[in-house]
């Protein structure tokens, strides 16, 4: 009887429809799914093409020697030195804020704080990397630079010390977050190991946690970096944009997004050499996230797999 | 509803920015302005390929540009809306500089300074061996062509090593910001800001040391910095009502509003003459695609009266 | 050997010496939390410090006007209409395109892709996407849709800019809910005889409709904040007007004029204030900021809000 | 329907004899050729239970000679188990012997993995459909063969919602079919009298025993031809447990039952014929009542008796 | 040092009247001035093993009315246990009674979750401290008393490192001293012979059994005066679990033993008293002869029969 009665119940017609029905669903859905591949594609494809059409004109040797960066002046060097000097630059000050008090973050809200404070302090943390990059950049020019000067009164107004300190502290959250994150996946039962003989907490997440957690870290300030490297607008409006071959972040200087930027502002007509120039520094700031991204990620992966 | 799509030189962007606003509120939003700042150069660039309908300029359309257009068989009216004092600037902390002649101003944008003079001592000795800051117009501003020509005798012949900036207001708050600054940009975004910066005075081909200002303009002793502003307009101006209303508008307020915004407004005659060049469809330019220094208004007036 | 250790025990087991030695790591411990503590309150206390001088900084801007008025020239007149208008429907472009995308995406990602190279390269692909810095999206515009397909400086164009850029967050948030769906309950509808497709509508998508929302808010918080992307693709000037009503007094009522209008935007306002150097203009840019902040702020709060409420209502 | 076995050769068979017949019939189409016929196989089933005498009955499914394999790893090994229609056939074995697996080749719920493959057949009379076919369509035997899960698993969508799912993914529209069929299945539930009043709350409202008694309706609410139990109770209490076991041995009259647990007691009391797993291999199978009494083999008198597992 | 009891009174107690001994000592006040005196108090616990007579032994720690919560959750009821020194005492019960929550309370490890609450006592001789008494540093509790875990938890660092690490926590420095606390902790664990060539290995390259003992190890290096075990070979094979069991009856000499386990059979195998737990509650507690062959409770005789759990 169950048997008749289920035969009624599967309609082989009724079957075929839903299944033809999945299947162009499921064609759908991964055609949305390309829509990634095919954006990456595009910008790898952009990069390259200006990008070749630059290095027609300009030797790649001199591209990666020249120290000076005037491509759209009577005398043009295209040396990406200075722009690239200003990227590190600012992203080792953004480092120095970010690394220490991100981790230190982390760690009091992973090992210290109770699970309501982490639960309201964690989201209201993230607003702080929600905040929009050119309110950063008026904050870095309007309020930093000046409180800077009163310390250093040589300070130039602009400089890549304070868009450096305000990246940092724009990345804290997130850094503080991918550790936090690498620290959580630290299984309990390692952290009650180390309870069980008598540790404290400091010592529980100094000597168990952050070892533990290290390559979570590790991926945290690699992906800080790759995001410190991206940055646009701070540097634009708070570091000045003339490239400067320096390392001296009390000065100022154009990094590579800050040269996009600015060009962009201008009109450049297609086909020119200064039009590719911002390909080609597009494609050299890429390539420095992607690096970045690369080691970060898999070193994100190494710590999800650990445990 | 269609627009009026105005793009150019950021000198005249005060005055067009003025006009547009008042002319659409005289329209009650009926008529629809867009202005932007890509520089002259990059204004004739977008210009010439049809994307816009005004274009502002800061100095008169170029030999390279003329073919442009001609080759996408865009014809334009050249209208004369301002004059303009191109003004040299220094930080007020700064007291070592009294005057600069055209030799002082060549030493330091010329070419062969770049990476070279960088110093203020290295311009005259007497000056304090302090760090020579410089921030100018980008390679598509109309002033820095301007200046190149007037200054180091060829347009665009200038060193790249500076702070270039389409956007003059980066330019205005370099030189508020660093004590060893010296910057030019055009006299309304000086006027702006005089309590912030300090001009300095320009030695005339007479020997004198002038300081810009709209008389000295007028009587044609500001040289070789003084220089007409123009917009060139699309033949097809004509043909189209709420573009040929917007010229007649600019013609007739905007003495008053060029004013307003710090620049030298020319003799009534001369919107006059605009006026009727426009009316009568006058295409072309006055000026043979050759840079040229040292025209005065008188000379303007001429030459408009011969079109 | 004795349990409790006495007299001729090693010190580290004299309970005496335990107990001092614990209370210097006792110590330590406590400053540790002060350090923490402080560097997290610096943290919040800055982004309030952030907020509050914004406000302060354009306390005298704030008003009906600043709200219904065009920017211009005279820095107390200007307003901000334009701006909050064009951001309102480039997010609603962006929104349009990013959500249902990445919503597909993420689906075909979690729920259909066979474990094999491809998909391997379309989920790397979707993670360096979410690293790729927003300038280079700017310069994928620039080339591709400016140039490319014509769409010029339009808010097409920074719609569809923006939707590229915030698509990987809502590939991975989206996928992060499904991911929390349960197999349980995946299994529990397979095994009465639903197609994957069903399971997914009835209810993959249904359980993780609040992480959903939550990446689409987020991401569109994103969206609202970026500048450098549209400075790129050359949207700074002076507009004083609205693009085109999407609504027509003719048939079909509905036109799509304004997808092709120029437009400006509430940062790029923001950026173009800061960068005048008229300092009546730095209170109008601060009170921009203040509202954008606010926007974003918000936008965030209602992220987390419902994340809340879902996580509170399904409970697994 | 089925061709029920004449009482007379009741106790021709016994344990081990059923496990030769099964492993003789290695090939299936030898099977099907065989001289019973192809629609019903008889097999020399004796149930001698001491709680309940119970008439041989017919084959429901025929597993032969299965293999399955996650990626490289074979979890189980050349399985052959007959299981008896509309009776109770329980699988117990230690962690990870590969009783969860064995389970669910019935419904094909491995195709949900990757890299994962059967071998050998199951053959689902009367129809003779070879569940893990390759050409057999896995949502097909899924609409036929209902599963209930070791942690009940009812979606959070209303108790009347949780038991229509099924008959609304077969098509059905109809308000008053559905009123009809769900009462019905939550009756079978026995679960009627307590959520009758309450079918629009929450399902997620229920306790755990209820929300497991739920689940089953939702599975009956089908008409499933088996119905697969993966460990049903280990997650409730006693007294849950209690009531599902009493449910399970009423079910016998409707539908044919497969029950994994680790619990072998509850094995002795509901099942009818029990199999004994071991490293993914069949170590013994045979009558709930032998098995328990007086297994034929150490391995299985060492697990029953709480030796190791 | 432990004041050892009259063989004479060994047999005057049994099953029941200990738990009633422990249940009259209600208020820890009175319990430890009474007649038995405070540092050791002796209870009549007579054992009578088959595997191996055991003399009266004094108590190591005496639970009294013990009661714990998480949040309003009473998860511990009114529990009165003697814990006989150097002694194993194991914990049985159905999963969820609260064994684990009970093992926990004894080096305080529900201080780390927030909103916990510990009621009456737990006491430990022969120094009279309340291990749950509220002015009790949890962190020295913890110092003094050992915990191995279900799972192997061994510190991502060498094996060196593991063994060193409590010592290292305790501020012992000098290599030396290390070096032969690790060697003695490490052969008190029967792991010396195993890893004594690759001490500087990575911890987790061991096999489970070999994490289980090197976690011991490491609870021994500091020698605790009680060790707790949770189902310390629940995820292990049968041969480390055999290992291990050994293992702890080796212990015996040197520490108090409490273990908790899901299997009745070992729970039988190693310990000397076993407590049987059901809800919360304390149902039996008696010698582990005598809980395995003749409980007094009939629950307690259910479990053991496997008629729940
Ligand atoms: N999804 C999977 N992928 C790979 N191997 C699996 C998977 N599921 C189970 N296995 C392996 O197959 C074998 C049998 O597992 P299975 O879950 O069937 O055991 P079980 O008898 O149900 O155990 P338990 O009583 O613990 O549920 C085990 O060795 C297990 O490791
Ligand atoms: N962290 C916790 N928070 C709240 N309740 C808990 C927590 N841990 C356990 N419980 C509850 O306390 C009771 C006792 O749990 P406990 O883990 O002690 O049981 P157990 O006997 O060890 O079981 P098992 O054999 O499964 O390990 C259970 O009802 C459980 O739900
Ligand atoms: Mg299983
Ligand atoms: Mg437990
Ligand atoms: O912007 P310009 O006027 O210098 O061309």
């Amino acid at each position: 009887m169950a048997a008749t009665k289920s035969e009624e119940l599967i309609s082989r017609s009724g079957l075929r429809y839903r299944k033809v029905r999945d299947r162009i669903i499921e064609t759908l859905l991964l055609a949305s799914a390309l829509v990634a591949v095919f954006t990456t594609l595009a910008i790898v494809a952009i990069l390259l093409i200006e990008s070749a059409a630059f290095f027609e004109h300009v030797s790649l040797k001199e591209f990666l020697t020249d120290t000076m960066w005037t491509p759209l002046f009577a005398d043009a060097h295209y040396g990406i030195l200075p722009l690239v000097a200003g990227t590190l630059t600012t992203t080792m000050v953004a480092l120095c804020v970010a690394v220490p008090v991100g981790t230190a973050i982390a760690i009091y809200l992973s090992e210290f704080a109770s699970h309501r404070l982490r639960e309201t302090v964690k989201p209201i943390l993230e607003l702080l990397g929600a905040v929009p990059t050119v309110v950063y950049g008026y904050f870095a020019l309007m309020a930093v630079t000046p409180l800077l000067q009163k310390i250093f009164p040589e300070l130039p107004g602009f400089n890549m010390l304070s868009a450096g300190l305000v990246i940092g502290l724009m990345i804290v959250p997130y850094v503080a977050s991918v550790s936090e994150d690498a620290m959580r996946a630290v299984p309990r039962y390692m952290r009650e190991g180390s309870y069980a003989m008598g540790a404290t907490r400091l010592q529980t997440a100094l000597r168990v946690v952050v070892p533990g957690a290290f390559s979570g870290l590790a991926a945290a300030f690699i992906l800080g970096i790759s995001r410190a490297v991206g940055e646009t607008m701070v540097v634009a409006i708070a570091a000045g944009m003339q490239p400067n071959f320096t390392f001296d972040p009390t000065e100022q200087a154009a990094t590579i997004t800050a040269y996009i930027v600015q060009v962009s502002l201008g009109d450049l007509p297609h086909g020119s050499i200064g039009y590719q120039s911002i390909f080609a520094a597009g494609l050299v700031l890429m390539l420095i996230t992607l690096f970045f991204n690369v080691i970060g990620f898999s070193l994100t992966r190494r710590f999800r797999e650990a445990y | 509803q269609s627009v009026i799509k105005i793009d150019g030189s950021s000198t005249v962007f005060p005055i067009a920015e003025a006009v547009a606003e008042e002319f659409q509120i005289s329209k009650k939003g009926k008529v629809r302005v867009t202005v932007g700042i890509a520089g002259t150069g990059g204004g004739f660039k977008r210009f010439c390929r049809g994307e816009t309908d005004v274009s502002n300029a800061s100095r008169p359309i170029l030999k390279e540009e003329m073919e442009a257009c001609a080759k996408a068989g865009i014809k334009y009216m050249e209208l004369p809306v301002a004059f303009d004092a191109l003004t040299v600037v220094v930080n007020p902390k700064n007291t070592w500089v009294k005057s600069l002649t055209p030799a002082d101003l060549k030493k330091m944008w010329e070419p062969a300074a770049q990476g070279r003079v960088t110093q203020w001592n290295q311009v005259r000795s007497e000056w304090p061996a302090e760090q020579l800051m410089l921030f100018g117009p980008g390679a598509d501003s109309g002033t820095f062509d301007y200046f190149s020509e007037a200054v180091n005798g060829k347009a665009k012949a200038s060193r790249g090593d500076y702070t270039a900036s389409e956007d003059d207001n980066v330019l205005v708050q370099g030189v508020e910001n660093n004590k060893n600054a010296l910057g030019y940009f055009g006299y309304a975004y000086y006027i702006a800001h005089k309590d912030k910066m300090r001009a300095v005075p320009i030695v005339n081909a007479k020997g004198k040391a002038v300081m810009p200002s709209i008389e000295a303009v007028n009587d044609g002793s500001y040289e070789p910095l003084s220089r007409p502003l123009f917009i060139y307009v699309r033949d097809t101006a004509a043909t189209r009502a709420d573009l040929k209303e917007f010229i007649e508008f600019y013609l007739t307020e905007g003495a008053a509003l060029a004013k307003e915004v710090g620049y030298v407004p020319l003799p009534e005659q001369a919107y006059k003459v605009a006026l009727k060049h426009f009316n009568d469809r006058k295409l072309g330019t006055v000026f043979g695609g050759v840079p040229e220094v040292g025209v005065t208004i008188d000379n303007l007036l001429a030459r408009e009266g011969k079109l | 050997m004795s349990s409790i250790p006495h007299g001729n025990v090693p010190a580290y087991l004299n309970p005496d010496s335990i107990r001092r030695g614990l209370s210097r790591r006792k110590t330590l411990d406590q400053v540790f939390v002060l350090v923490g503590l402080i560097l997290m309150l610096a943290c919040l206390g800055i982004l309030a410090v952030l907020f509050l001088d914004l406000v302060i900084d354009g306390s005298q801007r704030f008003g009906w006007d600043f709200f219904t008025n065009f920017p211009s020239r005279r820095a107390e007149r200007a307003g901000i209409l334009g701006a909050w208008v064009g951001t309102s429907l480039i997010m609603l472009v962006t929104a349009f395109c990013a959500v249902p995308v990445g919503v597909a995406a993420a689906i075909y990602l979690e729920e259909y892709a066979p474990k094999n190279w491809f998909t391997a390269i379309i989920e790397i692909n979707v993670t360096n996407l979410a690293g790729v810095p927003s300038i280079v999206y700017g310069l994928l515009a620039l080339g591709l849709f400016v140039y490319q397909f014509g769409l010029g400086q339009s808010i097409a164009a920074a719609g569809l800019t923006l939707a590229l850029l915030i698509l990987p967050i809502v590939i991975v948030a989206t996928r992060e809910s499904i991911r929390a769906v349960p197999k349980s309950i995946r299994e529990a509808a397979y095994g009465l005889g639903a197609t994957r497709w069903e399971v997914t509508k009835d209810h993959v998508l249904p359980y993780s409709t609040g992480g959903i929302l939550t990446g689409m808010i987020l991401g569109l918080s994103r969206a609202i904040g970026e500048t450098a992307p549209i400075i790129t693709i050359g949207a700074l000037s002076f507009i004083a007007f609205l693009p085109s009503s999407p609504f027509t007094s003719e048939f079909p009522f509905i036109s799509f004029q304004w997808l092709n209008d120029p437009f400006t935007a509430m940062p790029i306002q923001m950026f173009n204030w800061v960068s005048r150097p008229d300092q009546a203009f730095q209170a109008n840019a601060a009170a921009a900021g203040a509202i954008l902040l606010a926007m974003t702020l918000l936008m965030n709060a209602v992220a987390i809000w419902i994340r809340y409420r879902f996580r509170k209502k399904i409970n697994w | 329907m089925e061709t029920t076995a004449k009482p007379g050769t009741a106790k021709s068979g016994g344990g081990a004899p059923i496990q030769e017949t099964a492993l003789r019939n290695e090939e299936p189409a030898r099977s099907s050729q065989s001289s019973v016929g192809p629609a019903t196989p008889r097999v020399a089933i004796a149930v001698d239970d001491t709680r309940q005498a119970r008439a041989i009955t017919s084959v429901k499914a025929q597993v032969e000679n299965l293999n399955f394999y996650y990626g490289q790893n074979r979890a189980l090994k050349n399985l052959s188990i007959p299981i008896a229609d509309k009776q109770v056939t329980a699988l117990i074995g230690p962690s990870g012997c590969g009783k969860s697996t064995f389970l669910r080749c019935f419904n094909r719920m491995h195709d949900l993995q990757p890299d994962t493959r059967y071998e050998g057949s199951i053959t689902l009379h009367p129809d003779n459909l070879n569940l893990v076919g390759s050409g057999i369509d896995p949502i097909e035997v899924r609409m036929r063969i209902g599963m209930v899960f070791q942690k009940p698993n009812p979606f959070p969508k209303t108790i009347f919602e949780n038991v229509a799912y099924g008959l609304r993914l077969r098509g059905v529209r109809s308000r008053a079919t559905l009123a009809e069929e769900v009462e019905k299945a939550l009756r079978g539930a026995a679960l009627w009298d307590e959520v009758k009043d309450r079918l629009q709350d929450s399902a997620l409202a229920l306790s755990g025993g209820q929300m497991q008694r739920l689940c089953i309706a939702r599975a009956l609410a089908t008409k499933p031809e088996i119905l697969l139990f993966d460990e049903p109770t280990s997650a409730l209490d006693p007294i849950a447990t209690a009531k599902i076991e009493e449910l399970i041995s009423t079910l016998r009259d409707q539908v044919t039952v497969l029950i994994v647990t680790h619990n072998m007691q509850q094995a002795a009391r509901v099942s009818d014929y029990t199999a004994f797993m071991y490293l993914g291999e069949l170590i013994e199978f045979d009558e709930a009542a032998k098995i328990f009494t007086n297994p034929s083999k150490k391995a299985t008198e060492d697990y029953i008796t709480g030796r190791y597992g």
